[in-house]
């Protein structure tokens, strides 16, 4: 509730008289003088990212108080994956996270790899690293038109997410799967590339960025936009430490910590990845940051079709994976997703199933702890908009 | 790193040390030292980044293990300290003061482990589940498929066959199943 | 706010004429991609209902079931998957761990029903309209879930071997077992063709577990020869293996010889619990004829479910064919020994050099004892019936690996031909090879037999082994004459031969009598088959003796003859062949207890 | 409403308004629902044939196969040729897409969703998960069957299903229409007990009126 005081409003200085008295540091709110209303936002409401929800104290139309819940999508994967052998785990995981699954099943492959000391051939490496780069594309495109929808832009939405359409048509062809696409198998990899997939990938590529620079023309050069995002959801340095912020939203705060280049894993150490950051920290930065990121991606994606080698073993020697045992140890493996740190962590205890797995999802602190202090003070009608720009996925949060 | 954990070796009573990869290392400390060591990575070894607090069911050895795994932005290195803390009236300290969303691993593990954090805010809120009744439910003794079968309704209509009994039973259903070994005191 | 971000949005009204992404007719201008993982498909040709899919799938989506149509036979439980829609999720583990790439998955992705039962299936028996097509994802050869690949044996080099009869197989140490075992799938397929029907994937999961006492339990409910069996089982089971179909079968002989090896004879006592057996409560005697793995076999169990049993051996040692028909560089003495001697700790007696019709007769054993036991084997060679084949230097095979056991001297010739393709004739001519060796230094016997190189009926690596060691094989050929210049063999006359059976199955080998070859020989051993001595059956037994037109003892499935007293069981039953043997003297000893306790 | 009404429906029904505070009392319907019956046969069949050609789709994004809803949405597929919409709040809406899996706190929700949308109004379910509990068949917190806490009219198998099956779907559910077999939403009245009791079997946090208004 410290914002409240601090009564500086994107210009516009409110008449706190109205706002909630301060006691020992916490704002007094009584609902039954009729000063405020308490609302929900979701889990039945467009204006959420998935299926979560906001329950709101507003007055007027500002928000005074914010509380997320969440456990709409707890299906429980750690403990179903306690159940499973390390081999069944592997289909389980991509469900955790819809838009970009292919971090969770690289994580989990990566994280048994690790514990097993299996290496991952050379081949196999790099078609890992095109899979998950083309998830971050899908990713980020999904989330245009989300940032764009929220801020009532549809059509803009309608584009990104048909454009994100014509990648999935890519990861069908290339792993079978449109959005659940169970590719990175233990060991490697299942399949190899179709005949003619690069040729189409580069044209696709060309296609997204004609398509990007619509987006630039009407999304990220809009005066709309830019008066609505601009001043919105402001993370300041100090927050990133203290909150775990991580990924785009740590990076439009100032701080440059992409897991592609300071902990490289598949073959990002070999791939010219630039790290991107602004200082300003609002809604409309990170906006912009994920824009040029997207972008980035796209290079990324080019860059490893042309060195994607013709030849070799896209899979370990593995032993029966039916019966795998994995030596007792454990271990984190994270991964950079399009919200930030991705990372699992695994305990195995020498038998066929796995002790203990922890999926870290960055909107964990981004939907709960960020987005309870941002949301205050702020339009109820930005809500919506806070809540993609910090692009939140609740199933990450409650796995 | 070597350096670090000689200086941790100093400050308090470091139980076990692995690496698991370069930028990947584990220490085991005592309960009670944990908030100190966890203040000092933080403010002086550039530990700042708290990337999750979990825990580690050890049914067998009536333990809890908690991990908190802990970043350094300067020298690119996970730290992931550990914890021992009894399985029974679970309870350890919060670290909430040090990082502004600890309390929300806190509130979790409450919830599915069932240990509790005294002085952790919001740390008795439910998180994900909603009229929970049984035994918090990430516990290695709860069954989940039982809890399952017994209170949702799987459809009926299923049955499956091992092809091992079921050639017995088709093929060589007269061969003797092996002798009783007649032993004198039998 | 600047004037050009106002401006800027409109500018997207270029693309106001552009054509549109729309698909005209979503539902059928879509197929899922060429490598779609779709709705499943099966091949009920090539599917062996071994359940591995059912194994591997996290959402206890299959069930296998019995299919109509689908028989039960060897090395196919004739169930076949059916899966629940209301469960898969799709990721095709099924398919990629299916090894027999039977489960296959379509490109078709649409199936809308109102009632939610109808989404059980059984692909390949129940009509679907994805049935036939031939995109979808399939198994991809470059990756293995499965581990096709079977550890590598260690022998001992050719060059190392082949002057002495020093075991080749060294057989497994712990660790390359574990890693052979782990790649058990444990369908089971196996235990129906296995004779015995072992408990395979039982004592495979005991390797697994590290638990070789569990194992070696597993083991003596229905063998007790494992050290006989791992060496020299011909592993029919091997070849039923699930694995089979895509790489290696399970190494499940070796496995076998593993655990027994691993543990010392004086343990199993107290491993199987045997050490207190009922003393002679029972006052019932039973007499076994020979002392081979028939006859071994019954006298286990026989002895565990104590009855007083003695073993009556026409030869000096136990082991039956396994000993005198076996080379010993397959099958060391001494591990006949310890199977043997774990036998004699449980009170049974054998009497060796004691041939039945000659010191003792069948009577005596009749009044004697309650019940009689034969398994007494072929010892007996057969000729090929060729001109010159009464020569005193053609020999039979039997007879011969017989001599070289019972250590006598034999008259190695410089030049040999063996006429046979079986396991048999690759022993003798291993033997000779080794004896030719030791006396001349070098190696000149040929192998011949009428069945082509693919079909020839010895394994395999007994083909490559002779080869190995210097013995030549010429598949496919038919012996004519044998020819005789001064009372001397000089060498076989043989011409082509193109095919063994006739349209009926029959053996009736046509040849081709323009093609013809001589092999210089200058002694000729016969090994096309075993005969049985049943001299030891008296006049007045014979003729109340029910017989098979084909020669044989009639038996019941009990190995009972119709002499209720007397039960029959081995090689003179079943044909040649050990873990047959075992598992006649396992069923006939049920059936003698049954017989007993009823009378 | 009067005191005394409600204790006559506490007599008649025990409805589990009850266990609201008495101020919430008024709030929610206090009254059974009851079936609707059909019109004459050809001003029955013309509704029918109206209502399959405008399905507006509640936007409730219940599981994972709410993302597939998306792409539906864009021209590619464009829905909207097929008369389907989304609306955002279930009174304007009349179908109501379960997008797989539901968790505990989930299913509480979809219920009072359906039970608050107008009818006619028809249930869609997709993917395994609502079939037979798909590959959470042993999680703790989520349903197996869904028909069995609301009536499904049609099923869509997939995990998830793609768009084009959803169209499928979707024309499936406009014969179902047309041939007036769409009775779920009269037979969630007639089997209202049924339905209520293995909700509340599942559902321990039972903090919602019983029938929502």
């Amino acid at each position: 509730m410290s914002n409240l005081s601090s009564s500086k409003y994107r210009g516009y200085e409110a008449d706190r008289s109205k706002y909630p008295e301060m006691k020992n540091g916490k704002a007094v709110i009584d609902l039954d003088s009729h000063k405020y209303t308490k609302i929900w936002q979701g889990p039945q409401h467009p204006g959420v990212t998935g299926n979560m929800s906001v329950e709101l104290i507003v007055n007027g139309d500002e928000i005074v108080w914010a509380k997320t819940h969440v456990g709409y999508l707890h299906r429980a994967f750690e403990k179903l994956m306690e159940r499973r052998k390390y081999i069944q785990c592997f289909p389980l995981v991509c469900r955790i996270c819809v838009p970009e699954p292919d971090t969770n099943e690289y994580c989990v492959s990566a994280a048994m790899e690790d514990l097993a000391g299996i290496t991952v051939p050379e081949k196999a490496q790099w078609l890992r690293t095109l899979n998950l780069e083309m998830s971050r594309i899908g990713s980020y495109l999904m989330w245009l038109g989300g940032q764009a929808g929220s801020l009532g832009m549809g059509a803009i939405a309608q584009w990104t997410v048909g454009m994100r359409d014509f990648w999935l048509d890519l990861f069908e062809e290339m792993t079978g799967g449109r959005v659940y696409h169970m590719y990175m198998i233990p060991g490697g990899v299942r399949k190899d590339l179709p005949d003619g997939f690069k040729e189409r990938a580069r044209d696709l590529i060309i296609r997204t960025r004609r398509l990007l620079s619509d987006v630039e023309n009407t999304f990220i050069s809009n005066a709309l936009v830019k008066s609505r995002l601009q001043g919105l959801g402001i993370i300041t340095p100090e927050m990133v430490d203290e909150f775990g912020i991580v990924g785009p939203n740590a990076r439009a705060a100032g701080r440059g910590y992409d897991i592609r280049i300071n902990n490289p894993y598949v073959k990002y150490d070999e791939l010219d990845v630039k790290m991107i950051t602004s200082t300003v920290g609002d809604a409309y930065a990170r906006a912009q940051l994920r824009y040029n990121d997207l972008h980035q991606s796209l290079d990324l994606v080019s860059e490893i079709l042309d060195r994607m080698p013709e030849e070799g073993a896209i899979q370990a020697e593995m032993p029966n994976l039916v019966n795998w045992k994995i030596p007792p140890g454990q271990t984190y493996v994270k991964a950079e997703s399009t919200r930030g740190e991705h990372g699992f962590y695994m305990v195995s205890d020498g038998s066929e199933k796995p002790r203990r797995v922890f999926a870290r999802g960055a909107s964990y602190t981004h939907a709960i702890s960020v987005l309870e202090k941002l949301a205050v003070n702020i339009s109820i009608s930005d809500l919506a908009g806070l809540m993609v720009s910090l692009h939140t996925c609740p199933p990450e949060i409650e796995r | 790193m070597e350096q670090l954990i000689k200086k941790i070796k100093g400050m308090v009573h470091l139980r076990a040390y692995g690496k698991q990869r370069d930028d990947l290392h584990f220490v085991t400390v005592d309960k009670a030292q944990l908030e100190m060591i966890l203040a000092h990575l933080k403010n002086y070894e550039g530990f700042t980044h708290l990337a999750f607090l979990q825990a580690v069911d050890l049914l067998e050895e009536g333990k809890f293990r908690l991990i908190y795994m802990l970043y350094n932005y300067s020298t690119n290195v996970n730290l992931g300290v550990n914890v021992l803390i009894d399985r029974d009236n679970a309870e350890m300290n919060s670290i909430h003061k040090l990082w502004a969303h600890g309390w929300q691993y806190q509130r979790e593990l409450h919830e599915l482990f069932g240990i509790d954090f005294p002085d952790s805010p919001r740390v008795h809120e439910s998180f994900v589940l909603e009229g929970w009744e049984e035994m918090p439910p990430m516990r290695r003794d709860f069954d989940t498929l039982e809890y399952s079968n017994r209170t949702f309704y799987q459809r009926p209509g299923r049955s499956t066959n091992d092809p091992a009994e079921y050639m017995k039973e088709k093929i060589y259903k007269n061969y003797p199943a092996a002798p009783v070994i007649r032993r004198d005191n039998e | 706010m600047k004037l050009k971000d106002v401006l800027s949005p409109l500018r997207v009204w270029e693309r106001a004429a552009q054509k549109p992404w729309t698909i005209k007719d979503p539902i059928n201008d879509r197929p899922g991609a060429d490598n779609y993982r779709g709705f499943h498909k099966n091949d009920f040709s090539k599917c062996i209902g071994c359940g591995t899919c059912e194994e591997i799938c996290q959402n206890d989506a299959i069930d296998i079931v019995p299919v109509e149509g689908q028989e039960t036979v060897d090395g196919d439980s004739g169930l076949r998957p059916m899966i629940d829609y209301g469960r898969c999720c799709w990721c095709a583990l099924c398919v990629d761990v299916c090894p027999t790439g039977s489960l296959t998955m379509s490109n078709d992705y649409t199936w809308i029903a109102d009632d939610p039962e109808d989404y059980r299936f059984v692909p390949g028996a129940d009509k679907t309209k994805w049935q036939d097509s031939t995109v979808g994802y399939t198994r991809s050869p470059d990756i293995q879930i499965l581990d096709y690949n079977r550890v590598d044996m260690l022998e001992i080099k050719p060059e190392d071997r082949d002057k002495s009869f020093i075991e080749i197989v060294k057989g497994y140490n712990k660790e390359q077992a574990i890693k052979e075992a782990e790649r058990c799938i444990q369908c089971g397929l196996c235990t129906a063709t296995c004779p015995a029907h072992m408990d395979i994937p039982g004592y495979i999961a005991a390797i697994r577990d590290d638990d070789l006492d569990q194992a070696l339990r597993i083991l003596y409910e229905t063998n007790p020869m494992p050290e006989i069996c791992g060496r020299i089982c011909t592993h029919k089971c091997e070849t039923a293996c699930a694995l089979h179909n895509n790489g290696d079968p399970l190494a499940i002989r070796w496995l076998k010889r593993y655990i027994a090896d691993q543990i010392p004879a004086d343990k199993y006592q107290e491993i199987l619990g045997t050490a207190h057996l009922v003393d002679e409560q029972l006052n019932r005697k039973v007499a076994v004829i020979g002392a081979g793995p028939a006859g071994v076999s019954a006298a286990y169990y026989l002895a565990i479910m104590g009855y007083k049993t003695k073993i009556y051996e026409a030869l000096p040692a136990s082991g039956g064919m396994a000993r005198y028909g076996i080379p010993e560089y397959r099958l060391p003495y001494d591990q006949i020994d310890k199977d043997v001697e774990y036998l004699k700790t449980l009170g049974v007696e054998i009497q060796y050099n004691t041939r039945i019709g000659e010191d003792i007769t069948l009577e005596e054993l009749h009044r004697e004892y309650d019940a009689v036991f034969a398994g007494t084997g072929l010892h007996l060679g057969r000729s090929t019936r060729v001109p010159g084949s009464d020569h005193s230097r053609v020999y039979f095979a039997t007879d011969m690996l017989r001599e070289v056991t019972l250590g006598n001297e034999i008259d190695v010739a410089e030049n040999i031909v063996v006429i046979g393709g079986g396991n048999v004739a690759m022993d003798i001519t291993r033997t000779l090879a080794r004896l030719q060796n030791q006396k001349y230094g070098k190696v000149q016997v040929l192998a011949t037999c009428l069945e082509a190189e693919e079909v020839m009926p010895a394994d395999l690596e007994e083909i490559v082994e002779a080869r190995e060691e210097n013995a030549v094989i010429e598949p496919a050929w038919g012996p004519k004459e044998i020819e005789i210049k001064n009372g001397k063999i000089t060498g076989l006359h043989v011409s082509k031969c193109l095919s063994v059976f006739d349209e009926d199955g029959r053996f009736n080998p046509r040849f081709d009598e323009e093609q013809k070859k001589f092999f210089k020989a200058d002694m000729i051993v016969e090994s096309i088959g075993q005969g049985m001595d049943l001299s030891y059956l008296t006049e007045e037994i014979k003729a109340e003796l029910k017989m098979t037109p084909r020669g044989r003892i009639e038996v019941n499935d009990k190995f009972q003859s119709n002499l209720k007293w007397l039960f029959v069981g081995g090689d003179i039953i079943e044909g040649p062949d050990v873990i047959h043997g075992i598992a006649n003297g396992y069923v006939a000893a049920r059936g003698i207890d049954s017989y007993l306790n009823s009378k | 409403m009067s005191n005394k009404h409600i204790d006559e429906i506490e007599n008649q029904m025990k409805l589990a308004n009850e266990s609201l505070p008495e101020k919430e009392c008024s709030l929610f319907a206090d009254d059974r629902p009851t079936t609707v019956g059909a019109f004459n046969k050809y001003y029955e069949g013309f509704l029918n044939w109206a209502r399959s050609r405008s399905l507006w789709m509640l936007a409730f994004g219940t599981g994972c196969g709410a993302t597939e809803l998306r792409p539906l949405m864009t021209s590619r597929y464009d829905m909207s040729r097929y008369g389907i919409a989304p609306r955002p709040t279930p009174r304007q809406a009349s179908v109501f897409v379960v997008g797989g899996y539901a968790s505990i706190k989930t299913i509480k929700r979809i219920i009072r969703s359906y039970e608050q949308m107008q009818g006619p109004k028809y249930v869609i379910a997709l993917g395994s998960c609502t079939i037979n509990g798909g590959m959470y068949y042993d999680s703790y917190n989520t349903i197996n069957r869904l028909d069995y806490y609301i009536p499904v009219d049609v099923y869509i198998a997939g995990c998830m299903p793609r768009p084009e099956a959803l169209i499928a779907g979707f024309n499936r559910l406009k014969e179902k229409i047309r041939a007036g077999e769409c009775e779920g939403m009269n037979e969630y009245v007639e089997k209202f007990d049924w339905y209520k009791k293995n909700q509340k079997q599942i559902i321990k946090d039972w903090n919602m009126p019983d029938y929502n208004w």
